[in-house]
C-alpha cells in the first residue's frame, strides 16, 4: 500500500495504515452544539464508564462551566460562552429592557487575568484544584436604554478527544501506548503507557494529558472496549439532544453537511464545521464538529496542523546540524594536527 | 413557563428539540435566561410572580381578538353556562370576588355557582384549612345536577354565560398593563400571543409546559388555572401536541400523589375523612352528589374496595366497612404547619423518608428548630443528611440557637436501600408506571421503606396483640398478610392489591369500572387499576419503542387504563371525527360502534357521540356522547370554576406575599386568602401598602441546576456531580452588580427578614432588569442545594424563606420573595442574628407585618396571626 | 503579553503546558555534553592526547549517566522505563533517541570503562581485551554522537508548541552548538591547556554556531519569536549568551595560555549550554500557556490562505 | 520456544514483518488491548430498572455480576425505553456512583438525647426502640373527640415527611400503617 499520506494529508483509511487488515469502518463523533443544552451528560456518563477520576471542585466563574478544559480527568467538557450577540434568529427578550452595557467580556477577563497566576497558566483546569481567588473587574456604569445591550445567546459546546486522522499524540508516543485501533480511533493503551509526557505536547488541540498521581497520560478512548461490544460510546448514548453524534465517519460527514445546510436555510448563517476535511492540517478529524462560532470561542485552535507534518523537514535539518557537528569535531583535531 | 426544561428535565428535553427540528417554536418564559432560553426561538424574561397578568393578557389577547377554537370552546367548554347573579366579579369589588370573609381571609363560594345549581352555602374556613381542590379529588368538585339542567346560551353572548364573564374578568390585561406589571415590552408579549394562538386550531395544537415555578406561589393552583383555560380557549386539551404538561421533580413524586403520602388524600384522590364525616354515608356525601356526571359518581366503589384493602373481612357493609377507623382531618396538617406545631412542642416523633427539610424544605431555619425539639426523629436516607446530623452541624450551632448537649432530640439513622437494591414501581410525570426489578441485595442494615414499614406494622402489632383498647383496632384489624420473599414483603404483591382484587375469585380485576360498592372487590388506588390486569405486572412491560406503534402501548403502564392522553375524545369533533387529519388520535369508528385511534379512548368505548342520556340518570351514564371531561361533573372542560377552589372561580393578578410594588390592577394587593403564619419565627418582607420595602428591594427567586438534585443529598455527595457545580452561587445583572458594587467570583450575601446567606458573586448578561411601571426593579436567582453536609457545602438558601402558603394546596411561595444583596461575607456566630435583627429593625418588621391581607377598598383588614404572638402594635 | 487583539475563551491556553519539568532540559544538555565529550575523546584517542581522551570519556560518562537518569526520572512510570524498547517509531523523535542512545551508550560507555581499569587489570587478558576495545568502541559512539546531540532539538520541534515547532530549522543547530560548546567547555575545564586545543577550537566553534542559529531565531517574524524575547526565557538565553560569547571568547585568547583562564572559561560555556537549554524550554513552554501564540498565527496562516483563494 | 514467542509478540519484530511498519497501530497492540470487551459483556445479569432522580422516568439498565461477590458493574440507559430512548443527563448517569459510592451508610447510627455523637446500634434492637417510641408518641398525642364532640380518632404526636423518591408500594404500606396508627401528618414533597 501507498504510504504516501502515513504523516500528513488526506489518508482515506487509517486503520489499513496502522496495518489493521479487514478492520471496521471508521467510527467518529459528530457534536452538534447548535443542539446542546449544557447538562453536562456526556462527562458524567463518560467518567462512569472509564472511572475518570474527579478532578477539581472549583467554581471557575466560566459561566457554568466548572470543568475548564480536557485532561486526563475529563475526557468531555462542556463549554460555555455567553456573548452579546444574536443567535440566528432567536430573540433573546432583551430589546427594550433597561440594560446597561454587557459584562460577558469582563467577566471572561475575570478569569482569564486570573488563570497566568494559576499552576500550569490553567491549562491544568480540570486536572488539578485551581483556586481562581477572587478577582474583580471594574464596575460597570449603570448605563440604560440606548447603551444598553439587547442581544444575547448562550453557546455551549462539548469537546472532545479529536482523534485526529494525523495524530500528533500517537506519532510522539515512543512505547506504542497510544495506537490507532481498527476503529482508526486513537487510543492509550493503559498497561503500556510509561508517562513519558511527550504525547501532551505533542497535541495541538491540548487534549491529551498525565495524570499527577497516576504518572501516565489519559484520554477519551472513543470508548474502545464498548466499541469492541459493538456498544455506542458512553457520552454519546448519555446525550439527551442526540447532540453528540456517533458513527461511521462516512455517514456523520453526509449527515453533518444536510445540518449545516439546514440551519443556513434556518437563518443561523454562522453555523459552520469544524475538524470534518480531511484536507486540513490534521487530515480531518474523528471527532468533529457544528460551531455557531469562530473555534477559537470555544478554546479550539484555528487551524492545527499536526507537528509530524513537518518530521521531514525537521529530521534535514537535524542531520544537517549533526553532520555540521561531526564536521567542526573532525576539523578541530585537523587543524590540530597540521 | 415556570419550568426550566433543559435544566430540570434533560432528558425530557429531547422532545422539545425534536419538535424544534420539525419547525415547533419554542417560547420560553422565565425571570432569567436559562439553559432552555438559550435553546428556545425566544425568551421572555418577566418578573417573578407576576405569570397571570402575563397569561390573563393573553386571554384577552384571544378574546378581544375572537381568536379562540369556537367549536372547540362551544362544545367541550363550560363556556356557555350562565352564573349565578350573585356572583360578583374582582372587576366590582377591587380585585375580591363575592363571598369574602376578611374576619378568616376566606371565601363562600356558594355566589360563585351556576345559574340553575343547588347549592349549600359553605364558609370557605373549613375549605381553606383542608386544602381544598385535593379534597375535590382531579374531578373538581361535586355538583348536584351537574347532569341535566345547566342553563346555557351557546351563542355566548348572555351577560353571565362564562365567556362574557371571562371577557369581562380580562379586560383589564391589556398589553400596556402586561408591560407595567411583567416588565414585558408589549412588541414582545404580541408576539407571544401571535405565536401561540397562530399554532392552534383544527391543524395545529400548542403545549404548555410548567413545573414548580408554577407551583411555588400563594396563587400557584391559579397560575395553572390560567394556563389551563387559554388552552382549553385554543382547543389545546385532550388533543395530540396539545396539553398542560406538569413537569415534576422526583421519580415518583406523581406516585406519591397518586398513593398519597399526603395529609388530605387518601389513594386515588379519594378526600382524606373529616370531622363533618361521621359515616360512610356522609362522607360518600362529600365527594359526589346525585345526579352527577362523570366516574366521580362511583366514589362509593372506590372508597369501598380501598376499606376493605385497609382492613379485609374485618370490613363488612353492617360495620360501614371500617369507616369509622380513619383518623380525621380539621384543618392544616400539612408539613409546615407541622413544623411549626414541632417548635410549639405538639408533635414529639418525626419520620424522615428520603427526604432533608434542613435544607430542601423552605425556611429551613424553622424546620431545623422544630427538629431540634422533638422527643425522636428517624431518619432513612441513603447517606448522611442534615436533617440527621442538624444537632451537631446546623447553622444554628454556629449561633448557639442549638447545642449538642442541650438538644434532646433522640435520632435513629437507618440506612436505605437504593433503587437497585429493591423491586417497585415508580409512576413518572406523565403518570406512566415503571417498574423496577431489583438487580442487587443491599448490604449491611440496609433496607427498602417496604421492609421498614411491613416490620414495624408487624412489631406494633405483635406488641399489642391482645389489646382492648378500641384505639388500637384499626392496627390489629388491618390486612397486613402480603406475601414475602426471603423476609421482604413482595412489592409485586402490593401492587396487585393496589390494583384491585375481586374477593369472590382471588383474582386481580381488569380496572376500576370492575370495583364494586358491595364489598365483593379490594383495591388499594382505584386510579392504579388495570396495572395488574389479568394478574400479569403490566408495569413490568419492556416491549421496545422499536417494535411498537408511536404511543408505546407495551412500554409500563399509564393511569388511566393505560391512556397516555387525558380527555382525548377531545381530539375529535362533537360528532366523533377528528378535528383535521394531521391532528387526528381518537376518533368514533362508526361501523365498528366504537371509540378506536392511536391511543386508548379516554371515554366509555361504545358510547357514540350523539348518545343523549335519559333523564335521572347520573354518574358515567349521565355523560353525553360529546361530554369530553369525563371525570368532571358536568362533563365540561372548565374555564370558569364555579367551585372547588379557595381563591376564586377565575385566575387574577395579585403581587406575592413579598413585592416591591404596589398591584396596579386592583386595590388587593396579594391573594385574599393566602395561608399566613403569623409568627415571630416566621417574619415577612413588608410589601405595599406597608412601609419600608425599600429595605428589601430586590425581586428574589430560587431554581435547580441540572447538575445537582433537590436538597443534595444524592448529589454533592456525589464526586462526579459536585465538581460540575462545585459552589453556591448568586446570579446579579451587571446593573444590579454596578448599583451594589458585586464583583464576579466575589463574594456576597443576600438577605430576607429570616437570615442572610453567603454565596459567590456571578454577574451574568443572563440576569436583566426590567421596568415595572417606570422605575427598574433587579432579580436576583440562587440556586438551593447547598448544605453544609458533602463533598461540597455552603449556605443553605431556603433559610432566606419564610412560609406562606396557597390555600388550595398548602404549597409554599419560595419562587418569589424580596431581599437584599450586599458585597463581602455574611456575619458569622451570632452577629449573624443581630444583623438580621437589624434588618427587620430598620423594616419594622413585627409578626403583624405582611398578615394584614385585605387591603382592597382602602380597607385595613385584620392581621392574621397565631394567637398573640408578642406584645407589640396591634 | 503579545499586544495583538484575538479571541479565546476565557483567555484559557489552548494546548497543554508541557508535563515536562527540569529534568527534561537538564537531559538534553547532558546528552548533548555526553555527545560533545564523545566526538572529543575519539578525536584525542586518535590524535594522541591521552588526557584530553580520559576526561571527555569519563566526563562523557558521567554526563550519559545522568541523562539517562534524567530521562527515566522524568517519566511518569519510571519503572516501565523499557517499554520505550517496544517499538522503534521514526514518527517519534523520542523513539528514535531512545534507540540513538541505545547503540550510543555501550560504546561510550566502555570507551569510559576502559578509562577506568585499574593499573592491576590492565596486563590480564580481560583487560587487555577492553582496551583494545576502547578506541572502537569510542569511535562507535563518537559516530552516534552527532544524532545523539540534535535528535533532542527534533525531540522538541516534534511538538504542538508553538515556539519549539515553529523554530525546526534552527533549533538543531543551537542544541549542536551547545552541544560541541559544552563539550569543549568540559574539555577545558578538565583536560591540561596543552592538549585541551580541539576543545577550545570545538567549544569556541559550537558557541558560534549556537549564537548564530539563537539570533536567527530571535529575527524571525511573527509573534512566537516573542516566547522568546520576554520572561523568564528571555532572561534565561540572555545569561546564555553573555557566558556562552565569554567563554568562546576566551577560549580562543587567554585559555590558550592559563590553565585557570581555561577552566572558567570552559565552565562558562557549560554554564551558557545548561541555560541555553533552559532558555529555550521555557519559551516553550510559555508559548502554550498564553492562546495568543496558537490563535494569533493560524488565524495569519487562514487569512493568508483565503486571501489567497480570493486572489486567485 | 519461549524466547521464540517473546520475540513474535515483541512489537519491533511485528513492525518488521507485519502490515504496520511505523508502529502506530497493529503492531503496537497490547495485550490487554488485544482481549478488551465491554465489562458489560461479563456482567452475570441485566436488571431493568428506572432512574431515582427525576420524574421524567428514564429507564436504566444495571448490569451485574456476581464475582467476586454480587455487585454493579455499570448503570446507564436503556435504548429501548420510548421516553428516554436510552439517554440521561448527569445526574442519571452518576447513577452508579450513588448506589455504589463511598457515601453509602450501611449501618444504623443512634444518637441519644443530648448526645454529641453518633453511635452503634444492632437493627433489631433499634426497630424495637422505634416501636416502643411510636406507641409512646401516639398515646401523648391522642385526640378522641374535638370541642364539639366530633370524632377525630387520630394522634397529633407523629408526623413524616418523605415518598417522592420511594416506590408506589412503600408509600401505599406507609400511608395505610400511618392511618391505621391514627397518624394524619404524613406529607411527602408534593406539598412542597
Amino acid at each position: 500500500m501507498s504510504r504516501e499520506n502515513s504523516f500528513h494529508g488526506p489518508l482515506a483509511d487509517p486503520a489499513a495504515d496502522a496495518g489493521h487488515l479487514g478492520h471496521p469502518p471508521r467510527m467518529g463523533f459528530f457534536t452538534d452544539t447548535s443542539v446542546c443544552i449544557g447538562c453536562k451528560a456526556c462527562e458524567v456518563a463518560c467518567k462512569e464508564w472509564n472511572n475518570v477520576p474527579e478532578d477539581g471542585i472549583d467554581l471557575l466563574g466560566m459561566s457554568f462551566d466548572n470543568t475548564g478544559m480536557l485532561g486526563a480527568g475529563s475526557w468531555r467538557h462542556v463549554a460555555f460562552v455567553e456573548q452579546e450577540r444574536p443567535l440566528g434568529r432567536q430573540d433573546a427578550g432583551l430589546a427594550d429592557l433597561p440594560t446597561g452595557p454587557s459584562r460577558s467580556e469582563a467577566a471572561a477577563e475575570t478569569v482569564s487575568r486570573a488563570l497566568p497566576v494559576a499552576g500550569r497558566g490553567g491549562g491544568d483546569l480540570g486536572t488539578a484544584p485551581v483556586h481562581l481567588g477572587f478577582p474583580s473587574f471594574e464596575l460597570p456604569g449603570a448605563g440604560t436604554g440606548a447603551q444598553g445591550r439587547t442581544e444575547f445567546r448562550w453557546l455551549m459546546s462539548s469537546d472532545v478527544c479529536k482523534h485526529c486522522t494525523h495524530a500528533g499524540c500517537l506519532d510522539v508516543c515512543p512505547t506504542g501506548a497510544l495506537f490507532r485501533t481498527e476503529f482508526s480511533t486513537v487510543v492509550v493503551q493503559e498497561d503500556i503507557c510509561n508517562g513519558c509526557g511527550y504525547c501532551v505536547s505533542g497535541c495541538p488541540y491540548g487534549v491529551i494529558d498525565r495524570r499527577p498521581d497516576d504518572g501516565r497520560a489519559w484520554k477519551c478512548t472513543l470508548c474502545y472496549d464498548r466499541l469492541r461490544g459493538s456498544m455506542e460510546p458512553a457520552c454519546a448514548q448519555a446525550c439527551p439532544t442526540d447532540s453528540i453524534q456517533f458513527g461511521p465517519l462516512d455517514e456523520l460527514r453526509e449527515r453533518a453537511a444536510r445540518r449545516v445546510a439546514e440551519l443556513h436555510g434556518a437563518g443561523v448563517p454562522e453555523a459552520r464545521l469544524y475538524g470534518h476535511d480531511p484536507g486540513d492540517g490534521v487530515g480531518g478529524d474523528g471527532a468533529f464538529f457544528l460551531l455557531l462560532d469562530e473555534p477559537e470561542v470555544y478554546g479550539l485552535p484555528p487551524d492545527p496542523v499536526v507537528p509530524t507534518r513537518d518530521l521531514a523537514t525537521m529530521w534535514r535539518y537535524a542531520g544537517l546540524a549533526a553532520a555540521a557537528l561531526l564536521t567542526a569535531a573532525t576539523a578541530v583535531f585537523l587543524e590540530a594536527g597540521r | 413557563m415556570g419550568s426550566n426544561m433543559a435544566e430540570a428535565h434533560p432528558v425530557g428535553f429531547q422532545w422539545v428539540m425534536e419538535a424544534k427540528a420539525r419547525g415547533a417554536r419554542v417560547v420560553h418564559i422565565d425571570p432569567r435566561f436559562t439553559r432552555t432560553s438559550a435553546l428556545a426561538d425566544q425568551h421572555v424574561t418577566l418578573r417573578a410572580g407576576t405569570d397571570i397578568a402575563f397569561l390573563g393578557g393573553v386571554i384577552n389577547h384571544i378574546l378581544t381578538n375572537d381568536l379562540s377554537f369556537r367549536e372547540y370552546v362551544q362544545a367541550y367548554t363550560n363556556a356557555s353556562c350562565l352564573v349565578g347573579e350573585r356572583f360578583e366579579d374582582t372587576e366590582d369589588l377591587d380585585g375580591l370576588f363575592s363571598g369574602y370573609d376578611p374576619r378568616t381571609a376566606s371565601y363562600d363560594a356558594s355566589s360563585w355557582a351556576y345559574e340553575s345549581v343547588p347549592v349549600e352555602e359553605r364558609p370557605g374556613g373549613r375549605a381553606k384549612e383542608q386544602a381544598a381542590p385535593y379534597q375535590h379529588g382531579s374531578g373538581g368538585p361535586p355538583m348536584e345536577g351537574g347532569a341535566q339542567g345547566i342553563a346555557r346560551d351557546l351563542s355566548l353572548e348572555h351577560p353571565r354565560c362564562v365567556y362574557q364573564v371571562l371577557k369581562r374578568h380580562f379586560s383589564r390585561y391589556t398589553p400596556e398593563m402586561v408591560e407595567r406589571i411583567c416588565g414585558v415590552p408589549q412588541d414582545l408579549f404580541l408576539d407571544v400571543c401571535r405565536a401561540w394562538t397562530a399554532n392552534s386550531g383544527r391543524e395545529r395544537t400548542a403545549a404548555l409546559v410548567y413545573s414548580v415555578g408554577w407551583t411555588q406561589h400563594t396563587v400557584g393552583a391559579q397560575y395553572i388555572r390560567a394556563g389551563s383555560i387559554i388552552q382549553l380557549l385554543l382547543g389545546n386539551v385532550g388533543r395530540p401536541g396539545g396539553g398542560v404538561f406538569a413537569l415534576r421533580g422526583h421519580a415518583s413524586i406523581q406516585g406519591s400523589t397518586d398513593i398519597p403520602t399526603l395529609f388530605n388524600l387518601l389513594p386515588g384522590y379519594l378526600p382524606m375523612p373529616d370531622v363533618t364525616h361521621e359515616s360512610l354515608a356522609a362522607y360518600l356525601d362529600g365527594v359526589r352528589r346525585p345526579g352527577q356526571k362523570g366516574f366521580w359518581g362511583n366514589a362509593d366503589a372506590y372508597t369501598i374496595s380501598l376499606l376493605k384493602e385497609y382492613w379485609g373481612e374485618n370490613a363488612t357493609e353492617e360495620n360501614d366497612y371500617c369507616f369509622d377507623y380513619m383518623p380525621r382531618i380539621d384543618g392544616d396538617h400539612g408539613t409546615y404547619r407541622t413544623a411549626m406545631d414541632m417548635v410549639d412542642g405538639k408533635v414529639f416523633g418525626y419520620f424522615l423518608l428520603g427526604q432533608n427539610p434542613a435544607v430542601g424544605s423552605a425556611h429551613g431555619r424553622l424546620q431545623r428548630l422544630g427538629m431540634a425539639n422533638l422527643d425522636w426523629l428517624v431518619v432513612r436516607d441513603l447517606t448522611m443528611i442534615e436533617s440527621a446530623t442538624f444537632w451537631k452541624d446546623a447553622p444554628e450551632t454556629e449561633t448557639g440557637e442549638i447545642v449538642a448537649q442541650q438538644c434532646r432530640t433522640e435520632v435513629f439513622f437507618f440506612p436505605a436501600a437504593s433503587h437497585v437494591e429493591k423491586s417497585g414501581t415508580f409512576t413518572q410525570t406523565q403518570r406512566m408506571l415503571q417498574w423496577r426489578d431489583q438487580a442487587v441485595e443491599p448490604v449491611g442494615d440496609q433496607r427498602s421503606e417496604l421492609w421498614f414499614f411491613h416490620q414495624l406494622g408487624l412489631r406494633l402489632r405483635r406488641r399489642l396483640a391482645g389489646s382492648t383498647d378500641e384505639r388500637d383496632r384499626p392496627l390489629l384489624d388491618l390486612a397486613w398478610d402480603y406475601a414475602s420473599e426471603d423476609g421482604e414483603p413482595s412489592a409485586a404483591d402490593v401492587l396487585r392489591h393496589i390494583n384491585g382484587i375481586d374477593l369472590r375469585t382471588g383474582r386481580t380485576v381488569g380496572g376500576y369500572t370492575e370495583l364494586k360498592a358491595d364489598g365483593s372487590t379490594a383495591c388499594g388506588c382505584w386510579i392504579y387499576s388495570g396495572v395488574y390486569a389479568d394478574e400479569v405486572n403490566q408495569a413490568r412491560r419492556r416491549k421496545s419503542r422499536f417494535d411498537t406503534g408511536p404511543y408505546d402501548a407495551e412500554w409500563g403502564w399509564t393511569w388511566p387504563m393505560n391512556r397516555r392522553v387525558l380527555y382525548n375524545r377531545a381530539s375529535a369533533d362533537p360528532q366523533g371525527r377528528p378535528w383535521s387529519e394531521r391532528k387526528a388520535l381518537v376518533w368514533w369508528d362508526a361501523e365498528r360502534g366504537e371509540w378506536t385511534g392511536h391511543d386508548t379512548p379516554d371515554f366509555e368505548r361504545t358510547k357514540p357521540p350523539d348518545h343523549v342520556p335519559p333523564a335521572g340518570s347520573s354518574g358515567p351514564a349521565a355523560l353525553r356522547g360529546d361530554d369530553a371531561f369525563i371525570m368532571m361533573s358536568d362533563g365540561k372542560g372548565w374555564l370558569f370554576a364555579p367551585a372547588g377552589l379557595a381563591d376564586g372561580p377565575l385566575p387574577t393578578h395579585y403581587e406575592p406575599h413579598e413585592s416591591p410594588v404596589r398591584n396596579l390592577l386592583y386595590g388587593q394587593q396579594a391573594s385574599p386568602v393566602r395561608k399566613v403564619y403569623g409568627r415571630p419565627d416566621n417574619p415577612s418582607n413588608p410589601a405595599p401598602p406597608e412601609a419600608h420595602g425599600e429595605v428589601f428591594p430586590y425581586v428574589f427567586t430560587a431554581a435547580r441546576l441540572t447538575e445537582h438534585h433537590t436538597a443534595g443529598g444524592m448529589s454533592r455527595q456525589l464526586p462526579y456531580l459536585a465538581e460540575l457545580q462545585p459552589e453556591l452561587f448568586v446570579e446579579v445583572s451587571p446593573e444590579l452588580a454596578a448599583e451594589r458594587g458585586l464583583t464576579h467570583l466575589g463574594r456576597a450575601h443576600v438577605i430576607t427578614s429570616r437570615t442572610a446567606v453567603e454565596a459567590r458573586v456571578v454577574v451574568t448578561d443572563r440576569m436583566a432588569p426590567l421596568h415595572i411601571d417606570g422605575r427598574v426593579v433587579h432579580q436576583v436567582w440562587m440556586p438551593y442545594h447547598w448544605g453544609q453536609v458533602g463533598l461540597t457545602t455552603g449556605d443553605v438558601v431556603n433559610d432566606l424563606i419564610g412560609v406562606v402558603a396557597d390555600p388550595n394546596v398548602f404549597i409554599q411561595e419560595s419562587k418569589v420573595l424580596t431581599c437584599d444583596i450586599r458585597p463581602g461575607g455574611r456575619p458569622r456566630g451570632s452577629d449573624l442574628v443581630d444583623y438580621v435583627e437589624d434588618y427587620r429593625r430598620r423594616a419594622g418588621i413585627t409578626p403583624w407585618t405582611g398578615v394584614r391581607i385585605v387591603t382592597a377598598g382602602g380597607h385595613d383588614g385584620p392581621g392574621h396571626t397565631e394567637g398573640d404572638p408578642w406584645e407589640g402594635p396591634s | 503579553m503579545p499586544p495583538a487583539e484575538f479571541r479565546s475563551y476565557y483567555g484559557r491556553p489552548v494546548l497543554k503546558p508541557p508535563v515536562w519539568e527540569w529534568r527534561v532540559p537538564a537531559y538534553f544538555f547532558t546528552g548533548g555534553l555526553s555527545a560533545g565529550a564523545a566526538l572529543l575523546a575519539a578525536g584525542a584517542d586518535l590524535t594522541g592526547r591521552p588526557a584530553l581522551c580520559r576526561v571527555c570519556r569519563l566526563g562523557g560518562l558521567g554526563a550519559l549517566l545522568a541523562s539517562t537518569y534524567l530521562l527515566i526520572a522524568d517519566l511518569g512510570r519510571p519503572e516501565r522505563f523499557h517499554h520505550m524498547l517496544r517499538v522503534a517509531k521514526p514518527s517519534s523523535p523520542m523513539s528514535v533517541g531512545t534507540w540513538i542512545l541505545v547503540a550510543y551508550s555501550p560504546g561510550h560507555g566502555l570507551a569510559a570503562t576502559a578509562e577506568l581499569l585499574p593499573a592491576a587489570l590492565r596486563a590480564t587478558l580481560p583487560g587487555r581485551l577492553l582496551r583494545a576495545a576502547g578506541r572502537p568502541a569510542g569511535l562507535a559512539a563518537a559516530a552516534l554522537a552527532p544524532a545523539l546531540a540534535s535528535y533532542t532539538a527534533v525531540l522538541l520541534s516534534q511538538t504542538a508548541a508553538p515556539a519549539w515547532h515553529d523554530v525546526r530549522k534552527e533549533l538543531p543547530f543551537v542544541f549542536t552548538g551547545s552541544a560541541a560548546a559544552s563539550g569543549g567547555g568540559l574539555g577545558m575545564l578538565l583536560a591540561p591547556v596543552a592538549e585541551a586545543g580541539p576543545a577550545r577550537r570545538l567549544g569556541a566553534a559550537g558557541a558560534a554556531a549556537e549564537l548564530v542559529a539563537s539570533r536567527l531565531i530571535e529575527r524571525r517574524p511573527g509573534l512566537v519569536t516573542t516566547a522568546y524575547t520576554t520572561g523568564r526565557a528571555h532572561r534565561l538565553r540572555q545569561a546564555s549568551k553573555l557566558l556562552t560569547l565569554g567563554g568562546a571568547a576566551a577560549a580562543l585568547t587567554v585559555a590558550r595560555r592559563s590553565r585557570p583562564a581555561a577552566a572558567v572559561a570552559g565552565l562558562a560555556l557549560l554554564a551558557g549550554s545548561v541555560l541555553q537549554r533552559f532558555g529555550v524550554f521555557e519559551a516553550g513552554v510559555a508559548s502554550t500557556r498564553d492562546p495568543a501564540y496558537v490563535v494569533v498565527p493560524q488565524r495569519e496562516r487562514l487569512a493568508a490562505a483565503e486571501g489567497e483563494r480570493s486572489g486567485r | 520456544m519461549g524466547v521464540r514467542r517473546w520475540i513474535r509478540a515483541w512489537p519491533v519484530y511485528r513492525q518488521l514483518t507485519g502490515p504496520d511498519p511505523l508502529g502506530r497501530g497493529k503492531a503496537a497492540e497490547s495485550a490487554r488491548s488485544a482481549g478488551l470487551v465491554p465489562r458489560t459483556e461479563r456482567a452475570d445479569r441485566v436488571v431493568d430498572s428506572v432512574c431515582p432522580y427525576c420524574a421524567v422516568g428514564c429507564a436504566q439498565r444495571v448490569f451485574v455480576r456476581e464475582e467476586p461477590h454480587e455487585h454493579v458493574v455499570q448503570i446507564e440507559g436503556n435504548p429501548n425505553s420510548p421516553i428516554s430512548r436510552g439517554r440521561l443527563c448527569p445526574k442519571g448517569a452518576a447513577s452508579k456512583q450513588l448506589v455504589t459510592g463511598p457515601q453509602r451508610v450501611q449501618k444504623v447510627r443512634y444518637r441519644p438525647p443530648y448526645g454529641t455523637g453518633w453511635q452503634d446500634l444492632d437493627l433489631d434492637t433499634a426497630m424495637d426502640m422505634v416501636v416502643d417510641r411510636v406507641l409512646e408518641a401516639r398515646r401523648k398525642g391522642w385526640q378522641d373527640r374535638d370541642a364539639k364532640g366530633r370524632t377525630l380518632r387520630r394522634t397529633m404526636g407523629i408526623a413524616s415527611l418523605g415518598g417522592a423518591t420511594l416506590d408506589n408500594e412503600e408509600n401505599y404500606l406507609i400511608k395505610k400503617l400511618f392511618t391505621a396508627l391514627g397518624a394524619l401528618q404524613v406529607e411527602n414533597q408534593a406539598r412542597i
